[in-house]
């Protein structure tokens, strides 16, 4: 196939590209697949135009195309996950209570050191939540706060975005959501 | 009211068994440690559950108790039992400051409960965030992602090489050769291999050429007249060609040094 | 959704399923996805029709359902595939140490045979590195020096000169600039 010179053919181009990788594709990496003849803005439109093509009353109906932090990707319908599910019994496993408290202060309240969090838990940190919550690439070490000892300060990652299918923090509640009926200390 | 989400695993039996105040028998210890995130977690439950009036917790008995679980906790959990005792400490100091008389000059401090309600309500906050963020659908349970097959071809790019490259590798090689003094490299003898080599692909082409035939007097100018006549001299030192004339003032031959 | 209960949902069932698959599916995989109530004749049948779903002509035509060794997948048709492979550029590769010395002795030492170069490096040459370069027509072979053997001698080419944008050797950054301060330094 000679370069795509038409709106059709690029979309196809796109469609391939992201229905096969197994990231989502950042606007940089589509244009790549156009060898540079190829508009930013244009890009945009083909690929509104690709999502309008993938919608429940379409023939193409089965994926939806979604942005997230890092780029565009296809991901299943959620109506059909039900039924995924059977293929893989084991997925990946939920967190303890102790590591989504330590994930919710570093979201909520990054960039973080392990001694923040401790401070508002009231608890130790177990290094093996850190070491997890690391290790899956949904938090990392963004510097050092300037005090004695230079400790790490944490913060969520791209990754941690993509795999909660947000396009940045700010889709999420926000903190206020959270802040109950103020309380009476009878002490 | 909040009931902490690992108290809901907790079998029926051991709901039942959630403390009342912020004593806690040692033998039930371990359940309430697994049960609750911690001190703040327990006060929390607490005071949004049972209304808790901490002035009326006989504070010497408490603290009596909690010196109790740290001796029994010495060999593991320590620093969980530590947390505990820290907040029942945080808890009596408040007390304590509440009991003494105020005096006028000090009216302005900040209520001593204060900070301990900033801690709980932050912490409050942060246990139904985390809660939140546990439903919220994740890759890989409620988000299924495309990952069609595709053929990777690569396509194979030779390497890449820079002068500068060249030049550090030609350094090295003289370096290590040791005699570099000797191989000071100008641009005119850069000229002059390169016609060497221009001058053997032609020979090889014609076997034999006339020596006139090897310069283009109408279009090179003289110091490149000058450059091939260097390189056919530098040809016959290296015996790499041969120049041959029957007699003189006939025409010289250029050949490849080929003995057949 | 409930369970599919006509064929065009079971298709759905399938094209979400194997969209989502980094590995083909097995039919008894696929099987799974309908928690026993399918029949392998059925699924079969439904899996080609599925294929002539995906056609050239059709709308869905990016991708192509086929049957490999360990079941079936959706994979993207071959004309996007060279489109696809300017997402995962290969690294760029380097020339060893001893093919740039190689090189760098032929350019500036030209002619010279195998042995010359041995000679000056000390060590034999690998022919690997003789053959890569000639295979990039970047040296060649200008005569053969009257010596027992009539070993070959070798030249850099126009190629070589018009990949490192030079019009000829004299074009060379002047090599007297370091040579004559490596001799400062070695005295």
């Amino acid at each position: 196939m000679n370069e795509p010179n038409n709106t059709q053919e690029m979309k196809q181009v796109l469609e391939a590209a992201l229905l096969t990788s197994s990231e989502p594709l950042s606007l940089d990496d589509m244009l790549k697949l156009f060898a540079g003849r190829m508009e930013r803005a244009t890009l945009r439109m083909l690929l509104d135009e690709l999502k309008n093509e993938w919608q429940v009353d379409q023939v193409k109906s089965t994926m939806e195309l979604v942005q997230v932090a890092s780029g565009w990707r296809f991901q299943a319908r959620s109506e059909y996950v039900q039924f995924l599910a059977r293929l893989t019994p084991e997925r990946p496993q939920r967190y303890s209570r102790a590591a989504m408290e330590t994930l919710a202060i570093i979201v909520y309240r990054q960039p973080v050191t392990r001694g923040d969090i401790e401070q508002i838990r009231g608890v130790a940190v177990n290094p093996n939540i850190m070491r997890s919550l690391q290790e899956r690439n949904w938090i990392d070490v963004v510097g050092h706060r300037d005090v004695p000892g230079r400790p790490a300060l944490y913060a969520t990652t791209r990754t941690f975005l993509d795999d909660l299918n947000l396009r940045s923090l700010s889709d999420l509640p926000p903190m206020e959501a959270f802040t109950q009926q103020d309380m009476q200390l009878q002490l | 009211m909040i009931v902490p989400a690992s108290g809901a695993r907790v079998h029926g039996e051991v709901i039942a068994e959630l403390p009342h105040d912020l004593y806690i028998p040692p033998d039930a210890l371990e359940v309430y440690l697994e049960a609750f995130e911690g001190p703040l977690d327990l006060l929390l439950y607490l005071i949004r559950k049972n209304n808790l009036d901490i002035l009326d917790i006989p504070m010497a008995d408490l603290t009596r108790q909690y010196m109790g679980y740290v001796e029994k906790m010495r060999e593991h959990k320590l620093e969980l039992a530590a947390d505990y005792l820290l907040m029942s400490a945080v808890l009596i100091e408040i007390k304590s400051r509440m009991l003494l008389p105020k005096h006028a000059d000090i009216e302005q401090e900040e209520d001593p409960r204060a900070e301990l309600v900033r801690r709980l309500m932050e912490y409050e906050a942060i246990k139904l965030a985390a809660q939140r963020l546990d439903e919220w659908p994740q890759v890989g349970h409620e988000i299924i992602v495309a990952r069609a097959y595709y053929e990777q071809i690569v396509e194979t790019q030779p390497p890449a090489v820079s002068l500068d490259d060249l030049m550090a590798a030609w350094k090295s090689v003289l370096e290590r050769a040791g005699h570099f003094k000797h191989h000071r490299i100008s641009r005119e003898e850069l000229s002059v291999r390169e016609h060497m080599s221009q001058i053997l692909r032609r020979l090889k082409e014609h076997k034999m050429l006339e020596f006139s035939a090897l310069f283009d007097v109408a279009n090179d100018g003289l110091s490149k007249l000058v450059v091939c006549f260097l390189a056919i001299l530098e040809l016959a030192r290296e015996g790499l060609v041969r120049i041959t004339q029957q007699e003189a003032y006939t025409p010289i031959y250029l050949q490849i040094n080929q003995a057949d």
